[in-house]
């Protein structure tokens, strides 16, 4: 687990708050240097396809994966580095897919914030948005007719996410079948560039969850300790067969859409707000206040981080790319129904 | 006893059931009431738990057997009518179809369409959409033509990693009766030779290989040998069975209910000619449905797709030829 | 107007309580009787594809067509003879298509329930349900870059029907444009054998309305006055600028899906409580306690409705069959780009 | 001055705004922001009111477009990319391309796909859907190849009364250019002789027209001359300009960036082995992507769909048939 590496302090307890939060927060600071990396990649040409940031909205999405159990199912969409890592991705599996290695879960064939390990319930995101709640359903059934111990199913969205069908339809199968699935909707304002007044027309996201049978509970999510709060409570009352829970973020996201967006359509008044305070220094803020670290502590961490990362993109970078000559091309698991046509 | 195409299918879903724990059914109406079509008649009753209703979410439908497929289960999904697969399309052709591809992991789920036109159906009830389904990659697409070949093919579908379109046509649903379920079923990408001739070839699939041997046994008696494939499977497609065919007869006539455009009769004929262009002796023709939706009214319905009449006027044309 | 025909009394003033209820019950009676037509028929082998009927539904469906207007849209579904009537469609049309006439708006080319005249603001439901109410939606935004004045756009569904992906997105999508629409789910506690408790999680589907920006409605739909009272409210408040309204309606179907279909699957429970009873006994009884007809008058009409459909049918049953050979078979509008393939 | 592909795409939204009231356009990101690619810069601005974002509601964008469309407008939609079509695939098959049969009310919407491979797009980003479309009847499916088809097409399809999918090759967004916008265009239905020659006829259309001309060239040293047919639009597929073109060279390759069962090659090889037989003096060849998803990685894309590269082998094992 990613962040095992980096929480190994021999006594954390992450029931007692200090060392929770300890951990949620260096699995943020985590996800923050790797995407920053990335953006910077990017920049330099090195990564082929979208880069997509989860900036300001990691205390959500850590706390979503540290909710998670191994058995558990995890979808995450474009934001959720810090989500990924927590539920047990490693840095590796996230900078192979990035720089194209052919080592990669995904061997070059999907790229970026495609990847995933649905065997280690991970699921690996098609673009279609909102299609992949229903698979975690799909998962969770299956778990219920296998007898499996209470396990959950997380998503995760963005408000404009909501907008299509596929979510309403995936939202209403999972209250039929009283499933234990968490669905966070992380409202950032945007999607891409169009505001929530063009997206929905309800007061608040919030006043969906009942009519889909779902729990509700919303959070302003640049907090993290309120975060792993309410998606850790989300996440146990579904564990205890409280039926299907709707966590409705709300924050801001701090950066474009992907790296190719400067964002310049981003109301400056929602920046300045409340809204747009960084989860990441109001964590750093909360760990000096409460002297669970030390600012030389805060450095030492995010050294260690940055180590961490510059080791593995350094041997992700001599990794082999995939080789057209070596793929199998085969779109079946059937070997023997491929057709041999050009 | 005599068993109807769709008891056979109803008979593969109750041993599939039987054989295999991992096995459910889900869709619209398929638990107490048995389905639109009968063809889970039973099945809640006699597998408790295992076949449930949906709510009418085709997406979600989809979705939730891809979940279920990665989780160690093999779901079986009954759409009402093919025709509203299209809303179920994207979890189809995105999700299921690529979810190997990209991650090694397989998707063993089938996708029940009771597709093809029946009288008074109209343009919603009666499409034949293999086409769109075979376009993409990934997918499976079977077009089972006799009782036989649903019961076998069915169970094959159930038994293969990969995610099958599993097309069953309605119009033999209670059309078509056998004496007995097969024990044993050809493998899955074989094509079949249904009828064997020397004068013409005829490929079809699903309904269309009743109105080709019924053309055939009527050439028959003006001295004609009309070879019938079946395809069984549209996709993968068994070009070496057709070629062998084509080989023999050096006359290809390609019947499909389906629009012109790209459907099967369009791939049969592309892959006969550029790989089996020495083989023919005359231009290879094909005969689709007219390229409108599909007619309510019987009259135009009856002119819409090909039929004994349409397939035999063609077979006469390439004949001279 | 096909009710023209029927409620043709000098001194009619339809926002007289007795006049306007009156107009409906005959509405309602020729609507009821028409499906009991089309249902012999169906049974006579000389109906080709289904018959689907409003039994139980009629006081819901004729308040929706009565609220409407020349230039309004409407999405009717399979159970709304009666809002088609009261919206405008001839009796003619309607037999037309039921009985495969040449001379009918679809001409053979679809049949029965699918029958509509877009121009008229008539549009004609496709099968896969939700998907009318988008298409409405479009309607009502060309009336609004057109600067036509206060049109009004209504849909039909049922319960079953809000489960779809497309529903939902057209809900929302009115919701986010500020859509004069009026959406009315008769919620008849079954979509063809399955349950409510199958379709949905919500307490009531009122619970959605809210989440999709619409002001919400309940109504008791065997009950006319109820339905003429609500529906014509919705209307009437989209019509002035009060944005999208969602009316539910609580009814039981009191036939099979189909005419086919038996319907042993409707719990007994159901349809003996008041659920279940009657709109149009209920309505006729109401007519008798209010004195605004008496039983002979009640006769009469019922008289009169069914000498205009028999008229009507033996009219349609002389018409032609489509002719495959006059059939133009064209999909396209621009005759120059047909291909003539085979 | 020079105008790219993208502008053009632009400019001809720009002048049927400008042109037509009943014109609007409706999509995500496609106001203020002018879309994903720019395709409708500054028109929210220029137009204002009538450039509408859209929530990212695929199935409702397409259902409002044939609801304005039946009221007197004619909306261009724009999919933020072509895959993601696949979830208002429903309206568009179902809806838009059964009104006119169905109504005789004709359907004028315009749905702008944009499509096909860039480089690390991936499985997602990146297909060529234009086959699923043109098998539906009732639907247009236009694919320019140049700036000029682009704009003049564009307009073309707005003018139509009949929905158009209008598929937009990202590749060629940037990487193509124009001095200037044509005044004329090519009537909708024809296809071009992009490049006359005797010896071969390549088939080709879309970003592949350039493939095809750049091996055209090449083989061009080699004292072969190929003649370059881009068919514009895909449905209709204009046989007879094809036709013509292999009753000169006597040789067909016929080449598409999507996958190989049921596309346009299928189509187009279907179509010349059955009413041009005679024409061919060896058998017709075609080229498409591999049956797989696009893969993400530039190695892999790059083996994946036809280049000028394996164009040219393909030419040189016909030439020499
Ligand atoms: C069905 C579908 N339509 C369009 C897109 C293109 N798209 C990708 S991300 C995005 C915006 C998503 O916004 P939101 O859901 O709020 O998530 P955020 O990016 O804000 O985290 C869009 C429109 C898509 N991926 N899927
Ligand atoms: C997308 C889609 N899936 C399935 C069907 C098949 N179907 C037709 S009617 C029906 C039940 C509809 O139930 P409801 O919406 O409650 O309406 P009711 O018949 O009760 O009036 C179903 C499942 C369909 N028409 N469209
Ligand atoms: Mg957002
Ligand atoms: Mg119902």
């Amino acid at each position: 687990m990613a962040l095992a590496v980096l929480h190994r302090e021999s006594d954390a307890d992450v029931s007692r708050p200090r060392d929770g939060f300890v951990k949620a927060y260096r699995g943020m600071l985590l996800a923050r240097l790797l995407d920053e990396k990335f953006a910077t990649l990017y920049r330099a040409g090195k990564i082929q396809g979208g880069v997509f940031l989860g900036r300001g909205q990691e205390a959500l999405s850590v706390s979503a994966g540290l909710a998670l159990r191994p058995g558990d199912v995890f979808a995450p969409l474009i934001r959720d580095a810090a989500g990924r890592l927590a539920f047990g991705e490693s840095v590796l599996d996230a900078a192979r897919t990035f720089l194209g290695s052919a080592l990669g879960p995904m061997r070059g064939r999907d790229g970026n914030i495609h990847r995933g390990r649905p065997r280690e319930g991970l699921l690996p995101m098609i673009s279609h948005l909102g299609a992949m709640i229903s698979v975690v359903n799909g998962a969770l059934l299956a778990h219920r007719f296998r007898k499996l111990p209470a396990t959950v199913g997380l998503a995760c969205l963005g408000e404009g996410a909501t907008s299509t069908g596929a979510f309403h339809e995936a939202m209403n199968q999972a209250g039929v079948e009283k499933l234990p699935l968490v669905v966070i909707v992380a409202n950032n304002q945007y999607a891409y560039s169009t505001p929530t007044v063009r997206q929905f027309a309800c007061r608040s996201l919030l006043d969906r969850a009942a009519g889909y049978g779902f729990a509700g509970h919303a959070v302003e999510a640049n907090d993290l300790a309120a975060c792993l709060q309410v998606v850790g409570q989300a996440v146990a009352t579904a564990r205890g067969g409280g039926g299907p829970q709707f966590v409705l973020a709300n924050l801001l996201r701090l950066c474009g859409h992907g790296e190719h967006d400067d964002a310049h359509y981003i109301d400056p008044g929602l920046k300045s707000s409340p809204l747009g305070r960084d989860c990441l220094k109001l964590a750093e803020e909360h760990l000096l206040r409460q002297q669970w670290a030390a600012a030389a502590e805060l450095e030492t961490w995010r050294g260690e981080t940055v180590k961490l990362i510059e080791e593995v993109i350094a041997q992700v970078q001599r990794e082999p790319a995939p080789d057209p000559y070596h793929e199998d091309w085969s779109a079946l698991s059937s070997r023997n129904l491929l057709e041999g046509q050009a | 006893m005599s068993i109807t195409y769709l008891e056979a299918i109803r008979e593969a879903q109750a041993k599939a059931l039987a054989d295999d724990p991992r096995v459910f059914i889900y869709g619209q109406d398929v638990g107490a009431f048995g389905g639109a079509f009968k063809a889970t008649k039973n099945l809640a009753k006699e597998f408790p738990g295992r076949v449930l209703d949906s709510p009418i979410s085709e997406d979600a439908m989809v979705g939730a057997a891809v979940g279920a497929a990665i989780a160690g289960m093999r779901p079986i999904i009954e759409m009402q009518f093919a025709d509203f697969s299209t809303v179920g399309f994207n979890q189809i052709v995105n999700q299921a179809a690529t979810l190997f591809w990209r991650t090694q992991v397989a998707c063993p789920i089938v996708v029940r369409l009771p597709f093809g036109g029946t009288s008074g159906a109209g343009p919603f009830h009666s499409q034949s959409i293999e086409a769109i389904y075979a376009h993409y990659p990934g997918l499976v697409v079977m077009t089972p033509a006799t009782v036989e070949d649903a019961y076998g093919m069915l169970l094959e579908a159930v038994a293969l990693d990969d995610p099958v379109i599993f097309c069953e046509h309605k119009y033999l649903y209670y059309h078509l009766k056998a004496e007995q379920l097969p024990t044993e079923a050809m493998p899955t990408g074989k094509a079949r030779i249904a009828r064997a001739g020397r004068d013409l070839t005829i490929v079809a699939y699903s309904a269309m290989v009743h109105e080709a041997l019924a053309v055939a046994e009527e050439l028959a008696t003006e001295k004609v040998e009309i070879e019938v494939v079946d395809l069984r499977s549209v996709k993968p497609l068994d070009t070496d069975t057709v070629m062998a065919s084509v080989a023999r007869t050096g006359r290809l006539l390609c019947v499909g209910e389906s629009w012109p455009w790209g459907g099967v009769t369009a791939e049969v004929l592309a892959r006969v000619a550029s790989e089996g262009f020495g083989l023919l002796d005359a231009p290879p023709m094909r005969l689709n449905a007219k390229d409108t939706p599909v007619p309510y009214h019987p009259n135009l319905w009856a002119a819409h797709r090909p039929t004994a009449r349409s397939i035999a006027a063609a077979a006469r044309k390439l004949l001279r030829m």
